[in-house]
């Protein structure tokens, strides 16, 4: 029996199987769709296999060419990258067997190779150990990504995809631009053996290869205010696409983010700094969203709000922040793609985007707007959803040291979550309790469009209330990330 | 006998300046373009040229293979020129 | 040393064409005028470059032969490409120019078509 | 000329194109061969219909002897045609009379007709803009005949009968 | 104009700061860590004679399988992004009079130029060519089909069999490797052969093979959508 | 035993979950469960009575444990919740009858109660928090149940809830990063060590929460809009029940988590309190007057109580935030007696509305004939508020006004009098307009209440007589809870306090001193106003309610019209209208920072350009960060 | 060090095109010049002064004498990623022209406020 709790597998099964959709599409052009649902249930096994030696090891190292890292491109899965793949694993799953009924507009088989390619290429981020190969991973995120923007091939589609696709090729060209430089210092581009090199830069030598790639991960991750183009691209796509986009593609880019500035620059004296970045992207992500009138805008901002909050928790730079930052991560992930994929069948039925077309859906689709409010209450961290623990964890982390500062962080960030609040019961009251004008025919979405929703707000529920082992879990995965040692080791001394 | 490699190079060099010149004189597209071909055809030649200059054989190849785009580019140029796509 | 001799001379000789045609493409007054000389002048430069190569270096002549072969294919193509697009989009002709049979040989109404 | 059959336009692909790679590859060593073989057989299956019309026939000795003879006559034509350009080119007063003409032909054949055009190209003052049926629109840098038998005469004329004779 | 001036200063400051970072690792200096490593080791490891399709194919062939990804990715896009209806495309077509020259010529051009791709992507091990250059290429070949007829098209549907099969074939020697050998993705299972011999390198040639293949049929794909449109919607506007 | 309070807590959730689900079998099966739960918990309550459970710890979180207890203290509150929410379904089945949702409601109406009842019962902050937010949400779902304009009010209500939750959530997290144990005993210890100023941070912070949902003014504006909005049956919940769980919290942070000596030692201590307590003093006697003043304006009977409620629970924090003895078991008292009466009159208005349909006590009058029974229990619940002896309100009044004596804090003593005065003042307009005088119309064929909501009506007004004859069965748990908070009870009886206590030593001449320099205060008011005035039919002053459309006034048939007069220059300022500004503030201010997103990618990429020109200024000037 | 000079001209003048210029080709053009400037980088930083292809031909070349190999790798696959970015790039602004009749970016905006 072959072993596969191996990385690699992540991501060659889904490339194996997106090619394999180009092959069958002429025969078969009404069963490809079921090829991702396959593939990403695939992987899910692959990623529970993972889990219990993640959790023994605390790091899994794959080789790729049968030669050892720094030499050869590796794949490695720490506690922290386990948590996100899974993620990513799980929405790809789930959110492909959404694509089943809701993908009907054509060429559906490309709509199918290119989603597969989405979430594969966001594992790809997470698991890679190689910077350029992050930069590859990265590349074949946003160009899949830019292509299912433009999906829907219309104005608005076209508009949004080509800003998005500019934005993306600068931002790709500064990381790759950033990796360059870091080549140029070291002579190498395995994140362990770089992060060993460069111990001995200063500060300054740091900075600037710093800020490159920052500045190129932080546009896709949504950071102020390199994020302009997602409110109007998170929209643009379908729906379940902007699911995947907010729920798990901007946390990736994050996640970039920390591996570079913890596991290989040690970069502390800027960590703080960065503190700035995730405020402001919170306020104007949150601010931005109390204005909308498009759900799917207003989702859009509300990711980047909540992108800012778990940046800002990150940037803490203490144990505890990045713990809550992990929370976060996860909690934004699984409401905010139920949040999509349930909007999607909502718009599916009322026909419009507009939030105050959706009066009266409370009665008409219970189960989905049911689904709408859990998700939106653990967004918004209300208790006792897992929101509210990430939220309370995050804010704990903050008040560590109480300064003027921490209090105005914490300000801040309470008062931002009073509009996300504020503009979450509004659609809520919209749904629930405003009658509608005039009597349409709005039916529930179909069974397989509500499954995924409802495996997520299960998934949801059981964290709020049982929510110790992952809280234990993202804690051991931020003292091993802030320790460093365990990765850095393991991919250069290990196998 | 570098002397005369030299001199070769000298007299491309020149070629290659007055070619550019008319790419950017024009007075239009069609004007540049050749400017261009002339430019590209005296590439091939120095592509080979600097193979032999440099002993590496596989600069010929190179040579094709600018040889083969150039030339499509130039085809796609004279439709673009001639429809406006 | 004939080698050397006959390879440098085909080289020098190319360069002279190469340059030649450059040098036409700067004085002649009008597209077509210039396209006469770059297109022949060009293609025998390159042509004798590279077999001036081939003969310094007999191992690689026969590569030598395959470019020079691409070259005497494709240098008449593109120009007449590029010619005829310049005569459909209305390039002016030299003043000198005494004769254009291009208007009868195209035709109206198949140019309306293309364009 | 009849059009030949697929099968023998085939093989004349394969081998236009086994020789082609050959002198790519410029080496008799028996990989190159081998590989060389299996992709001109593979090329060919894709392409054969577009090389040729006539395959094999193509390789006649006849025809191969008379594009041996022409290759140099045409080269030489070249190089007269570029020192005649060299003079109108270099000539204080330059010498130029340029214009538009039509030529005549009696080739059949599309690449009989590519190779005049081609021809007409790279030789003395002339430069073939189009061709449409049996006439070729050539641009003559001096214009000796306007009429089209005239411009027949002194630019195709040449190429002509030997071209009729390669490619038929 | 102020716009210009502003952003013109800052682009500067930018370059200043990379002139600056850049002057410490200056240009000409040798910089090598791994690749000294590739240097050394190539001959042995993977028996390529070009090292740099050693290190893009074996060293770094997985960031090689994600390039492969990102052009199927940005095919798969474009078509796309081009993705008319039947009846719209046949509605659009329009009857294009190509320049005879170019058009005969071409057809001529076009099996030489297949060859000549082949030729490329075949001796990627060896020189300095490889699948993408031989892809391109043989895509370049389709663009010129393109331009001498206007209105045909290719078959699109083995164009997108001809990349499946060329994508799972790189994917599937990696996990190959991974399954049966070396239990490392990749793995070189394949006997290294001699140097600068066609049979040489392994799996490095049939992955430069299937990524040939894999090229082509995206170029050939994009510039299919491309013309298409060029000429479907040429009329329109 | 640990266990048990797992149960007590878990049985309103468990019955709402049956609730709802046994809804959708048929209306009966949900009723039964709804009922059964909250009797069940009612009745789980008295196993608890006069005992100490501490710390059953349930749950862990970021190291910490997560406990319930329960304490004399919280027995109290948690009787209120579990009574008063049992009465409410049983009231609430009559009157919600045949509106949608009605499974949603009952499940909403017992996680409220849970909800609370969890606030009782915890043990630690997080456990406190955690509950504190469930309650604000879930009784936010039951508010806006109440139609149209409840929305409105329900979003004002959540929006406050929530802002007053973050302030208490940041108190909590600056604790948790010193002490990393929330269990009240560290906290209180943790304080007890930290700097004046940490302990002033957490004591504003937190009691800012407290305030809010004890509608303290200026914090009270979501009340009154919220209270009379809401659902008839769920206005006694939210009055009677749900505010006072601001005053069990501000219990805990002053004697729990601190203590009158801690307090004390924050600030030189020149006054008769504590600095902190006597702001909040000057508070709770504030909320007092000018509550009582606003409702006399209205005209709308459940707004009329709704701000009685603020003056009302100002009473009660006026008597915690004493820090004697006798003050904390007057206000701790108080709030029982509060839930009692209130609730009793929002039963009472709430059947009114049930027949008529109307709650504008203009359009009301003359029903004491039609519904004698809701009359009954109006008068007592008046004569209980009013604090006319010999029923429950008459007591706790008078343990406050003594404490205040006590402590010579004459200022506040008048303000509490002149509350108590004023109080006469709506509650008459309040039985008069609806019970007394001319019986429109429409009404005569208007008929008592049915008798599942005559109930709550009995039981309540029983509980005025009981605690008012017999105030010493809820002294004997209040004096445990002093006990069990570190202060020594005052000595009772079950009948009042006997002799040689401070109660016993009433200084008569005193209270009635300054009763009657209350009424010449009330009655110069009265005085001072021209007896007619032309009044315009759409007068749109509003009492420092937010104007709009929707909530024009009609004062043509002002009853107190000149008090309106009096007052107006007072409110001119009002605090609905500095939130207004505020919100509409922060608004043009959000408005302009989201045009950072212009839509012009030209605009997008050079804030990319001008990000990196920073890092690379940085830079070339040395690398300095800062 | 004077193509790292270029390479960074060539980055920043295509930064340039895309804040300053309005045409969309223009901008793509911008778009290209970034990538062909970081190209250029990434290959100028393998080079080693007097060393040579990596390639070990006939020549029995050594390797201590060749220039570094993984910069080209690197290039190699940054160009085909360039390409592809800017295939599809070229596409949108194809439906763009399509939707709007125009390439002027300032009169495409039906998602600007
Ligand atoms: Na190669
Ligand atoms: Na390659």
């Amino acid at each position: 029996m072959v072993n596969i709790a191996n990385p690699i597998l992540l991501i060659a099964i889904p490339l194996l199987f997106a090619f394999l959709i180009a092959v069958l599409a002429p025969w078969l052009k009404k069963g490809v769709k079921y090829i991702p649902v396959i593939a990403f249930g695939l992987n899910l096994l692959v990623v529970f296999e993972l889990i219990p030696d993640v959790l023994d090891n605390g790091i899994v190292i794959a080789t790729t060419a049968g030669i050892k890292p720094p030499f050869a491109i590796n794949v490695a899965v720490d506690r922290l990258s386990l948590f996100l793949v899974l993620i990513a694993t799980l929405l790809g799953f789930l959110v492909s067997i959404y694509n089943l009924v809701y993908i009907k507009e054509e060429p559906a088989e490309k709509f199918h190779i290119l989603f597969t390619l989405l979430v594969t290429g966001i594992t790809w981020m997470i698991v890679t150990g190689d910077l350029f190969n992050m930069f590859v991973a990265f590349e074949v995120t946003s160009i899949s990504a830019f292509g299912l923007v433009g999906f829907h091939r219309d104005k608005d589609a076209a508009e949004a995809g080509f800003k998005y696709l500019v934005m993306g090729s600068i931002g790709a060209s500064l990381l790759l631009i950033g990796v360059v430089m870091l080549y140029a210092a070291t002579g190498t581009l395995n994140m362990a053996d770089i992060a060993e090199k460069i111990m001995r830069f200063t500060f300054k030598q740091k900075l600037l290869p710093y800020a490159f790639i920052f500045t190129g991960l932080g546009i896709e991750g949504a950071l102020f205010p390199l994020n302009a183009w997602l409110p109007d691209a998170h929209p643009a796509a379908p729906s379940s696409v902007s699911s995947i986009l907010s729920g798990i593609m901007t946390t990736a880019a994050i996640y970039g983010i920390i591996r570079v500035t913890v596991t290989i620059f040690n970069y502390y004296q800027v960590i703080l700094f960065l503190i700035l970045f995730g405020l402001l992207t919170l306020m104007f992500g949150e601010t931005a969203a109390f204005f909308q009138k498009d759900i799917k805008r207003m989702l859009a901002y509300s990711t980047i709000g909540q992108t800012g909050l778990f940046f800002y928790a990150f940037s803490l730079g203490s144990i505890n922040g990045m713990q809550g930052a992990f929370l976060q991560m996860m909690n934004h992930s699984l409401a905010k793609a139920t949040l999509f994929l349930v909007v999607g069948g909502i718009i599916f039925s009322v026909g419009s985007r507009n939030i105050d077309d959706f009066a009266g859906i409370g009665r008409k689709m219970k189960l989905s707007a049911f689904l709408f409010a859990i998700a939106a209450f653990s967004l918004m961290g209300l208790p006792p959803f897992f929101g509210f623990w990430s939220k309370l964890k995050i804010i704990f982390a903050t008040l560590e040291r109480v300064n003027v500062y921490t209090i105005a962080f914490v300000v801040i960030v309470l008062f931002m979550s009073l509009i996300e609040a504020a503009y979450f019961f509004r659609v809520m009251q919209v749904m629930f309790f405003k009658e509608a004008k005039e009597e349409k025919e709005v039916r529930e979405a179909p069974a397989w469009m509500l499954i995924p929703a409802i495996t997520l707000v299960v998934i949801i529920l059981v964290l709020s209330f049982y929510p110790t082992p992952v809280i234990n879990f993202a804690h051991k995965a931020a003292a091993d990330l802030v320790g460093r040692s365990v990765y850095i080791n393991s991919v250069l001394g290990g196998l | 006998m570098s002397i005369l490699n030299w001199i070769y190079l000298i007299i491309v060099s020149v070629g290659i300046i007055l070619a550019v010149v008319r790419m950017i004189a024009g007075p239009d597209l069609t004007n540049r373009v050749i400017g261009l071909d002339v430019l590209t055809t005296i590439t091939i030649a120095l592509f080979v040229f600097f193979a032999m200059i440099f002993q590496r054989y596989i600069y010929i190849d190179v040579a094709l293979v600018y040889g083969l785009l150039a030339f499509i580019g130039v085809l796609v140029i004279a439709r673009f020129i001639e429809r406006g796509f | 040393m004939v080698k050397i001799i006959i390879g440098y001379f085909l080289l020098y000789f190319g360069a002279a064409f190469l340059f030649l045609g450059a040098f036409g493409l700067i004085r002649l007054p009008d597209l077509y005028t210039r396209m006469q000389a770059s297109t022949k002048s060009t293609t025998l430069g390159a042509l004798s470059s590279v077999l001036g190569v081939g003969v310094l270096y007999p191992q690689w002549f026969v590569k030598c032969l395959v470019v020079a072969l691409f070259i005497l294919l494709t240098a008449p193509v593109s120009s007449s490409a590029l010619m005829r697009a310049g005569y459909k989009t209305g390039v002016p002709l030299d003043k000198r120019t005494i004769v254009d049979k291009g208007k009868e040989f195209f035709g109206e109404g198949e140019k309306e078509e293309t364009k | 000329m009849e059009k030949a059959g697929k099968f023998n336009r085939y093989i004349f692909a394969v081998i236009v194109l086994y020789v082609s790679w050959i002198l790519l590859t410029a080496t008799f060593r028996k990989d190159e061969l081998i590989v060389g073989l299996i992709v001109s057989l593979l090329v060919a299956i894709g392409t054969y219909d577009y090389l040729s019309e006539y395959g094999l026939k193509h390789l006649s000795p006849k025809r191969l002897w008379y594009l041996a003879i022409y290759i140099p006559y045409y080269l030489w034509e070249m190089i007269l045609a570029n020192f005649d350009m060299a003079y109108r080119v270099l000539a204080p007063s330059m010498p130029i009379k340029p214009g538009i003409v039509e030529v005549h032909t009696d080739l059949k054949t599309d690449t009989g007709k590519l190779a005049l055009a081609n021809s007409i190209t790279l030789t003395p003052g002339t430069l073939t803009i189009d061709v449409k049926d049996d006439t070729l629109l050539v641009h003559w840098i001096y214009v000796k005949e306007e009429t089209v038998e005239g411009a027949t005469r002194e630019i195709g004329g040449r190429f002509e009968k030997f071209l009729k004779e390669i490619f038929g | 104009m102020i716009r210009k001036i502003t952003y013109g200063i800052f682009l500067g400051i930018i370059v200043l700061s990379l002139i600056l970072f850049f002057a410490a690792f200056p240009f000409g200096k040798n910089k090598m860590a791994v690749g000294k490593y590739y240097l050394k080791n190539d001959i042995n490891q993977t028996g390529a004679a070009n090292v740099v399709t050693a290190v893009t194919l074996d060293y770094r062939g997985f960031d090689t399988l994600g390039e492969v990804t990102v052009l199927f990715a940005a095919a798969t896009g474009v078509a796309i992004l081009f993705y008319v209806l039947e009846e719209d495309k046949k509605k659009r077509e329009r009857q294009v009079y190509p320049n005879f020259v170019v058009r005969v010529g071409s057809r001529i051009i076009f099996p030489f130029i297949l060859l000549f791709g082949s030729y490329i992507f075949i001796h990627g091990h060896l020189t300095p060519g490889g699948g993408f250059q031989g892809g391109s290429i043989i895509a370049s070949g389709f663009l010129l089909l393109y331009l001498a007829y206007p209105g045909e098209r290719v078959n699109r549907s083995k164009l997108s069999v001809v990349e499946g099969i060329a994508g799972i074939t790189f994917a599937g020697l990696g996990l190959w490797g991974l399954f049966t050998q070396g239990n490392s993705f990749l793995f070189n299972f394949l006997p290294k052969g001699q140097l600068n011999m066609i049979f040489s390198a392994g799996i490095l040639p049939i992955i430069y093979i299937a990524i040939g293949f894999k090229v082509a049929s995206e170029f050939a794909g994009i510039v299919d959508d491309m013309m298409c449109e060029a000429v479907c919607s040429g009329g329109e506007k | 035993m640990d266990m048990s309070l797992g149960v007590l807590l878990a049985t309103p959730f468990v019955g709402g979950i049956l609730a709802y689900l046994g809804g959708k079998i048929h209306r009966w099966v949900r009723y039964t469960f709804a009922i059964l739960f909250s009797l069940l918990a009612f009745i789980e309550i008295f196993f608890f009575y006069n005992t100490t459970v501490g710390n059953y710890v349930w749950g862990r979180l970021f190291g910490s444990v997560l406990v319930l207890q329960i304490n004399p203290i919280s027995w109290i509150f948690a009787f209120i919740v579990t009574g008063i929410s049992f009465l409410v379904i049983l009231f609430s089945i009559n009157d919600v009858e045949g509106h949608k949702g009605l499974d949603f409601y009952y499940l909403e109406l017992l996680f409220v109660e849970g909800a609370m009842l969890g606030i009782t019962l915890a043990g630690d902050l997080i456990t406190f928090f955690m509950f504190w937010e469930l309650m604000s949400w879930t009784s936010y779902f039951l508010i806006i149940q109440g139609g149209k304009k409840s929305i409105t009010a329900g979003y004002k209500y959540i929006i406050m809830s929530v802002i007053g939750a973050y302030s208490m959530f940041v108190a909590i997290a600056m604790v948790f990063g010193r002490a990393h144990s929330l269990v009240f005993k560290n906290v209180s210890m943790l304080l007890s060590q930290s700097s004046p100023a940490f302990v002033i941070w957490f004591f504003v912070l937190f009691g800012i929460g407290l305030f809010v949902k004890a509608a303290v003014m200026p914090l009270h504006t979501w009340l009154p809009d919220a209270h009379s909005e809401a659902p008839s049956p769920v206005s006694p919940l939210l009055s009677g029940v749900l505010i006072k769980m601001g005053a069990y919290g501000l219990t805990v942070l002053f004697y729990g988590f601190l203590s009158v000596q801690l307090i004390g030692k924050l600030a030189p201590t020149i006054l008769p309190t504590p600095l902190l307590l006597y702001i909040v003093e000057w508070l709770a006697a504030i909320s007092i007057v000018l509550a009582t003043f606003l409702a006399i304006l209205q005209e709308d009977a459940k707004r009329l109580l709704a701000y009685s409620s603020i003056s009302q629970i100002g009473y009660v924090v006026l008597g915690i935030a004493m820090g004697s003895s006798l003050g904390i078991a007057g206000g701790l008292f108080h709030a029982l007696n509060h839930a009692i009466f209130k609730s009793l009159l929002f039963f009472v208005i709430g059947g009114v509305i049930y027949r008529t349909g109307t709650r504008n006590m203009s359009e009301l009058g003359g029903l004491i004939k039609k519904m004698p029974v809701s009359f009954i229990g109006a008068l007592f619940g008046i004569v209980a508020l009013s604090g006319v002896p010999p029923l429950n309100g008459f007591v706790s009044k008078w343990m406050i006004y003594e404490a205040l004596l006590q402590k010579k804090e004459v200022f506040l003593l008048i303000m509490a009098f002149v509350g108590s005065t004023g109080a006469f003042l709506y509650l008459y307009r309040f039985i008069h307009s609806v019970f007394l005088g001319q019986l429109p119309e429409k009404y005569k064929d208007v008929k008592e209440v049915p008798f599942l909501m005559q109930l709550p009506i009995w039981i309540l007004s029983a509980l005025t007589i009981v605690f008012g004859i017999w105030p010493g069965l809820a002294m004997n748990v209040i004096a445990q809870g002093e006990k069990f908070l570190g202060i020594t009870p005052i000595k009772y009886t079950l009948y009042g306090f006997p002799q040689g206590t401070a109660m016993s030593s009433l200084k008569v001449i005193n209270i009635s001193s300054v009763l009657i320099i209350a009424f010449i205060v009330v009655l110069a008011l009265y005085l001072m106003l021209p007896k007619e005035r032309f009044v315009s039919q759409y007068d749109t002053y509003a009492a420092g309610q937010v104007v709009t459309p929707e909530t024009k006034y009609n004062y043509s048939y002002g009853f107190y019209m000149f008090f309106g007069r009096v007052i107006n220059p007072i409110f001119k300022w009002s605090a609905d209208k500095m939130y207004e500004a505020w919100a509409r503030a922060t608004k043009v201010f959000g408005d302009y920072m989201r045009r950072v997103y212009t839509g012009n990618l030209e605009t997008y990429s050079s804030y990319i350009v001008v990000l990196i020109t920073i890092v690379a200024f940085v830079l070339l000037i040395g690398g300095k960060l800062w | 060090m004077i193509y790292y000079i270029g390479a960074f001209l060539l980055i920043a003048i295509g930064l340039y095109a895309i804040i300053i210029k309005k045409n969309l080709i223009k901008i793509l053009i911008g778009l290209d010049l970034i990538a062909s400037g970081t190209n250029l980088l990434i290959v100028s930083i393998g080079y080693v002064k007097g060393g040579t292809a990596p390639i070990f031909s006939k020549g029995n070349i050594l390797a201590k004498m060749m220039v570094d190999p993984v910069p080209q790798a690197l290039t190699l696959t940054a160009i085909v990623i360039g390409a592809s970015e800017l295939a599809l790039a070229a596409a949108f602004v194809v439906i763009l022209y399509r939707h709007y009749g125009t390439l002027d970016i300032k009169k495409i905006r039906s998602l600007k406020w």
